[in-house]
């Protein structure tokens, strides 16, 4: 009963975070909104038993995306402000149709293929708790591990490149935004 | 040991590699031992894995590794006796060759780079006779074509030499195209590649037609390869290439290829009686045909030249009489003597200082007389003199035919009066070279060729004398040698008794009047005036080559020249522009949609999605 | 609350809510034009892949949703990572995150 | 429900632990530095002026709260509420004390131990960055939006070195509940030496620089640098708002130095005897005793050390401490691998 609650609350959160990131025309508020639904994603995941990724998830997004995000805004965008006006033809149908028919035709492929709670697999009251994801992470997913370690190491390498090599000097964009 | 069966292959071209890579900084005389150490290994490990066959040892298949497992053609060999006598008698005349071209070579500024070749060319020869399927020996068969191109036109520089390596290698195309198509039948109707199987289940397999069908093609290859009617025309231009190649490819090795190829697939040949006659006729129509060409030529490596192709026509003629056996025999008497006379000849050519031109010559006996006396055992071996080898050999085969009796007694008759005319043009080439009187120019000096060209004379010239005692009526040694590769083949046997020496003294008695008669021509003091008549033509080669000139390259010229200059503009490149045009419109009409907006590039990804879940549903019944 | 009271939250809850998320981020795509806000809605995208991924696990009792998800977490870090840097090189050269007006690659 | 009770009583015994202990800290400082640099400091209100700290509040609240002309009002607003709230939720997970065991149950004094401990502490801790960032960019005036920058990156930067730091504690402990920290430090070495994490030396150096960082303290204290850029991202705040940045600053530095005590100084661990309400009390005076040297180290260096440039900073942060911490991990892993298997050799 309780569940229902929360679960309801919790969704409620974070819709409203998605649509303020939707609708907002400042990047800040964007932000937040985004923050907010992963703030509830978190609770979400604490409601389904995966403590660690709860954790990692604020630690990791909140903390670390979301700051990097609000960071690269306060440095760039800050205060620039989105014009309403759609420059791009039929974008906006487009996006209508193509996102609702998108969230009709996921949720009717969830009716067909439901994840149906065979408990068969595994232990059904499975927590997710470090060790757990630790036994499954370092154990059958290592070689799939060792890939991340790789990705995140060429991603640091190709940022500092990218913060190293770039252009120092700010040119004029005055032909292309006139074009 | 077997396990080092590897290494006779893989030394050669190891040294090929070595020599093309760092030929410059290894130097003259050292790149020339190593190829020649090179080649000389491998017969050493050759002739001790050979040993085990002479008390009765089974043959052995080594795996190298997997190639095209799906088709039986794996990179692996077979070690048979046949393939050991090929393989000793590739690397053994070619060590020898190898010594020889150290010295023969000497100055020349691409020295390293032509060892490189003959290594290769060894190497390709070995992979040829060790393999155990079809397409690895069609690989061999090929890379030979290859190294054969690039030794006769060493001399690049030469118009003629270029000429004739591409004459060589076109030529032999025309034979391989028959081969190939050999192969697919092959394929075709066995399923794979490999001899084990192929022969194995031939009898059940093949009907008749198909055998027949299929030896001929293959047959084809041979002609190209061993320089048959009416594909010998390229050998003679062969002769453009340096001596010791001449003498290792164009006579010993390579051109035996066919013989060796139709010997290997004796189980087939003799499914295909058809075939077998045709080879016959073929080997023996060459024979006398390359004989009576051999008469009337001026340059010395020419008359060995078509000396090469008549020998060729002897053996593709035994093959043919399915004394496979005999053809081998002279197949490996023929490569020791032919070697010899080859090195002979280019011991006199070094000592004329590059002249090859027989009038010029005479009377150098008194001026090389290792090469006088080595040369004279080859040209009595080739004559077939008692008891040199070509005697033996030779006469095995002209006694086979007589064997099998019936049409095959003209083949025999053809043989006969080869022989005859084979003793002449020998007798002739000797007589012009060595007798009589000084015929040079001024400012030649004739000198005896250095140790490393002599050695390998002398070794070849005991080979030529004694190396038919092997396999005599009295005691055929080869014949019980060969006897796991042949022993399941009907082949035709010389009649015993009397008749064999019968046979004997006829020929003997045919090779006498040859040398009777071309001493008597030639051996007095004055030559006879060869102008004219039968002697132009030849010189010329009975015009064979103007008239293929005329009746295949003049018209594929033309042809070429209308594709080239009509069909390749007009509508080819229509195609191709048009396609062009055709592409460019449709990209135009295309543009529209690059839009160079990310979020519509979004849009479609989305919607294309969005398609694909929708038909994934559908497929699932969702609807 | 009386009437739900036999209700539980299932996993199709949790899917249903993951779709429209889903369908947010990728309307968020396709409508904004500052490519900070663009990058979010990835963000989006992936975070409500996670949640079906944990969902799922949650229900099967596996663990390895939550390893997926850990391993999309990693890819979305680096993704945003070198996205970002690759945002402040472009406006150091344009001054404009606005992607609209990136679009010299037309035809 | 009795549990939800619990937890309700824990909470509000800790939030009022906490408010007391601020005003008790800043009293303490403001003493402290005076000494420090010769003069009385706050002596009027109250006992040795020790009512200060709520006398300055009480002004605080009767102030009037400005709100920028171009100030984004909502974040602006809701800036301080985020400064204080990672604050106070941090606090959640520490143990002030030994378990109590009243008839049958046991009471923690923790308001809740969380399997994933020590990173629940790491992610909040990083939400402080928010407030700072939001409050200097909300302002909507310069030098807040310049300190808000300085203080993202320096945060940002030395929550790397915190969590570095707190790896090999982590592996020492086998766990990252935070009361499992504090129970494996409960140990002893040769039977008397206490097995506090605080042989890690190298990492306790660390996390404790970096604490410094974290809490925007001297010398670290760039944010608010008044030479430089005024009062850094509370520039434009009064009266009460600004009230909470400086509760919420206060309680941080509390919360870092206990945990610096949990995780390296053996929390409430401390020697125990006499009746069971002593055994009871004295590990809490222990964990406060300790935690309160601590904080003394916290003032004492502010009024030691000069601030540090910013480039000074970044340096520090990314070329010292991140690679000191990570070389340090390899020889805990190395330390803690002979610990278990033996020497290689053995």
């Amino acid at each position: 009963m309780i569940e229902v609650f929360l679960f309801a609350i919790f969704a409620l959160v974070a819709l409203a975070g998605a649509v303020v990131m939707l609708t907002a025309r400042n990047p800040v508020y964007s932000a937040m909104g985004l923050l907010v639904t992963m703030f509830a994603m978190a609770l979400f995941y604490v409601m389904l038993d995966a403590h660690f990724v709860a954790a990692v998830q604020i630690l990791v997004y909140a903390g670390a995306v979301m700051t990097l995000f609000l960071f690269v805004i306060m440095m760039i965008g800050v205060d620039k402000k989105e014009e309403r006006v759609e420059t791009i033809p039929f974008q906006r149908g487009i996006t209508f149709v193509v996102a609702l028919g998108l969230a009709v035709v996921i949720i009717l492929a969830g009716r067909q293929a439901w994840v149906t709670g065979s408990d068969a697999f595994g232990s059904p009251d499975m927590v997710g708790t470090i060790e757990t994801v630790a036994d499954s992470l370092f154990g059958t997913w290592t070689i799939a591990f060792l890939s991340t370690v790789f990705l995140l190491t060429i991603a640091a390498v190709g940022t500092v490149a990218l913060a190293m090599f770039g252009p120092t000097a700010v040119q004029s964009t005055d032909e292309e935004e006139g074009a | 040991m077997i396990d080092y069966l590897w290494l006779l292959i893989a030394l050669p071209l190891l040294g090929a590699l070595t020599l093309i890579l760092f030929g410059k900084h290894i130097g003259e005389p050292a790149s020339g031992w190593l190829a020649s150490a090179l080649v000389v290994i491998p017969f050493l490990i050759a002739a001790a894995l050979t040993v085990p066959f002479l008390n009765g040892a089974e043959s052995e298949t080594v795996f190298l590794f997997s190639w095209i497992p799906v088709i039986g053609a794996n990179a692996s060999l077979l070690w048979d006796p046949l393939s050991a006598l090929m393989t000793l008698v590739v690397t053994g005349v070619g060590g020898l060759i190898h010594v020889y071209s150290v010295g023969y070579m000497h100055g020349d500024p691409r020295y390293p780079r032509f060892f490189a070749y003959m290594n290769f060319f060894i190497a390709s020869m070995l992979t040829l006779v060790l393999a155990d399927n079809f397409a690895l020996m069609f690989v061999g068969w090929e890379l030979v074509g290859l190294s054969s191109y690039l030794l006769i036109s060493f001399w690049f520089v030469k118009p003629s030499a270029a000429a004739a390596g591409k004459k060589a290698f076109i030529v032999n195309r025309i034979g391989d195209w028959g081969f190939l198509i050999a192969l697919m039948m092959i394929f075709a109707a066995f399923g794979t590649l490999d001899f084990a199987i192929v022969f194995a289940e031939a009898h059940g397999v093949l009907s008749v037609g198909l055998a027949t069908a299929i030896t001929l093609m293959l047959f084809i290859g041979a002609t190209g390869k061993s320089a048959q009617l009416p594909l010998y025309v390229w050998l003679p231009d062969a002769m453009e290439g340096p001596t010791p190649v001449s003498a290792l490819i164009h006579a010993a090795t390579m051109v035996t290829a066919g013989v060796y190829m139709i010997a290997r697939t004796a189980v087939l040949f003799e499914m295909a009686p058809i075939s077998l006659a045709i080879v016959a006729t073929v080997g023996a129509l060459t024979a006398i045909f390359a004989a009576t060409l051999a008469v009337g030529q001026r340059d010395i490596k020419r008359v060995l030249a078509y000396s090469t192709i008549s020998q060729l026509g002897y053996m593709v003629m035994a093959v043919g009489l399915t004394a496979f056996t005999a053809g081998i025999f002279h197949l490996m008497t023929h490569a020791f003597f032919k070697a010899l006379l080859f090195l002979g000849a280019g011991s006199v050519i070094h000592a004329m200082s590059d002249e090859q031109d027989m009038w010029k010559m005479g009377g150098l006996r008194k001026y090389v007389p290792i090469t006088f006396v080595t040369m004279a055992v080859g040209w009595l071996a080739i004559s077939g003199l008692f008891p040199l080898a070509g005697f033996w050999s030779k006469d095995e085969i002209l006694a086979s035919a007589f064997a099998k009796g019936g049409f095959f007694l003209i083949l025999w008759g053809i043989g006969v009066v080869t022989a005859l005319i084979t003793a002449f043009y020998m007798t002739r080439l000797i007589i012009l070279t060595f007798f009589g009187d000084k015929r040079w120019d001024e400012g030649v000096h004739p000198h005896e060729s250095p140790w490393t060209m002599t050695i390998p004379l002398i070794v070849l010239a005991l080979l030529s004398a004694i190396a038919g005692l092997w396999n005599t009526p009295v005691r055929l040694g080869l014949e019980h040698f060969l006897e796991p590769v042949f022993g399941d083949i009907h082949q035709v046997h010389p009649a015993g008794g009397l008749t064999v020496w019968a046979l004997a003294l006829i020929s003997l008695a045919m090779v006498v009047i040859g040398i009777l008669i071309a001493y008597g021509r030639y051996g007095r003091g004055d030559l006879p005036n060869e102008e004219g008549g039968y002697w132009t033509a030849a010189l010329d080669g009975y015009g064979v080559d103007t008239f293929y000139g005329k009746v295949i390259v003049l018209p594929g010229k033309t042809i070429s020249t209308w594709l080239a200059m009509v069909f390749d503009t007009k509508v080819v490149d229509g195609v191709v522009n048009g396609l062009a045009y055709g592409v460019r419109a449709f990209g135009s009409s295309m543009r529209v949609l690059q839009t160079g907006w990310v979020r519509s590039y979004g849009a479609a990804i989305v919607a294309g999605s969005l398609g694909v879940i929708l038909w994934l549903l559908l497929q699932g019944g969702a609807f | 609350m009386i009437v739900m009271a036999d209700v539980t939250v299932t996993v199709g809850w949790y899917m249903i809510l993951a779709a429209v998320l889903f369908s947010m981020g990728a309307a968020g795509v396709l409508l904004r034009r500052n490519a900070l806000v663009m990058f979010m809605s990835v963000e989006l995208m992936l975070n409500s892949v996670n949640l079906t991924f944990i969902a799922a696990g949650n229900e099967l009792g596996l663990v390895e949703g939550q390893v997926a998800a850990l391993f999309v977490m990693v890819v979305a870090a680096a993704e945003v990572t070198v996205g970002l840097a690759i945002l402040v090189a472009v406006f150091r050269r344009r001054s404009t995150a606005n992607v609209d007006l990136l679009s010299e690659l037309k035809g | 429900m009795e549990d939800f009770i619990v937890a309700a009583v824990k909470v509000v015994i800790a939030f009022a632990l906490l408010f007391m202990v601020v005003l008790l800290i800043v009293w303490a400082e403001r003493r402290i530095v005076a000494f420090m640099q010769n003069r009385l400091g706050p002596t009027r209100a109250g006992p040795f002026g020790i009512l200060q700290t709520l006398a300055d509040g009480m002004k605080l609240l009767f102030k009037e709260s400005l709100t920028p002309r171009n100030a984004e009002v909502f974040l602006y607003l809701a800036a301080p509420v985020m400064a204080l709230l990672p604050a106070l939720l941090i606090f959640l997970v520490i143990p002030i004390g030994a378990p109590i065991t009243i008839g049958d149950t046991t009471y923690t004094l923790q308001v809740t131990d969380l399997n994933v401990g020590v990173l629940y502490v790491l992610a909040l801790s990083s939400m402080a960055v928010y407030a700072i960032t939001l409050a200097g960019w909300a302002s909507g005036s310069k030098y807040p939006l310049l300190g808000s920058v300085r203080a993202a990156a320096q945060m940002i930067s030395y929550e790397a070195a915190i969590g570095l730091a707190l790896v090999p504690v982590i592996m020492f402990a086998g766990t990252t509940s935070i009361a499992g920290i504090v129970e494996a430090q409960g140990a002893t070495y040769f039977g008397f030496l206490p097995a506090w994490n605080i042989v890690l030396l190298p990492s306790f150096v660390v996390f404790v620089i970096a604490a410094f960082a974290e809490t925007n303290r001297a010398p670290f204290d760039l944010v608010e640098a008044e030479q430089e850029i005024v009062g850094g991202f509370h520039t434009e705040y009064s009266g009460f708002r600004f009230a909470l940045f400086f509760l919420a600053e206060y309680i941080n530095l509390f919360t870092m130095s206990a945990l610096t005590v949990t995780f390296f100084l053996g929390g409430w661990n401390g020697p125990t005897f006499g009746p069971t309400w002593l055994v009871w009390i004295l590990p809490v005076i222990w964990f406060f005793v300790k935690t309160f040297a601590i904080i003394f180290l916290f003032i004492w260096v502010r009024g030691t050390l000069p601030r540090m440039r910013y480039d000074q900073l970044m340096a520090f942060g990314w070329k010292r401490l991140i690679p000191v911490s990570l070389a340090w991990i390899i020889l805990a892993m190395i330390a803690m691998g002979i610990r278990r298997y033996g020497l290689p050799w053995a």
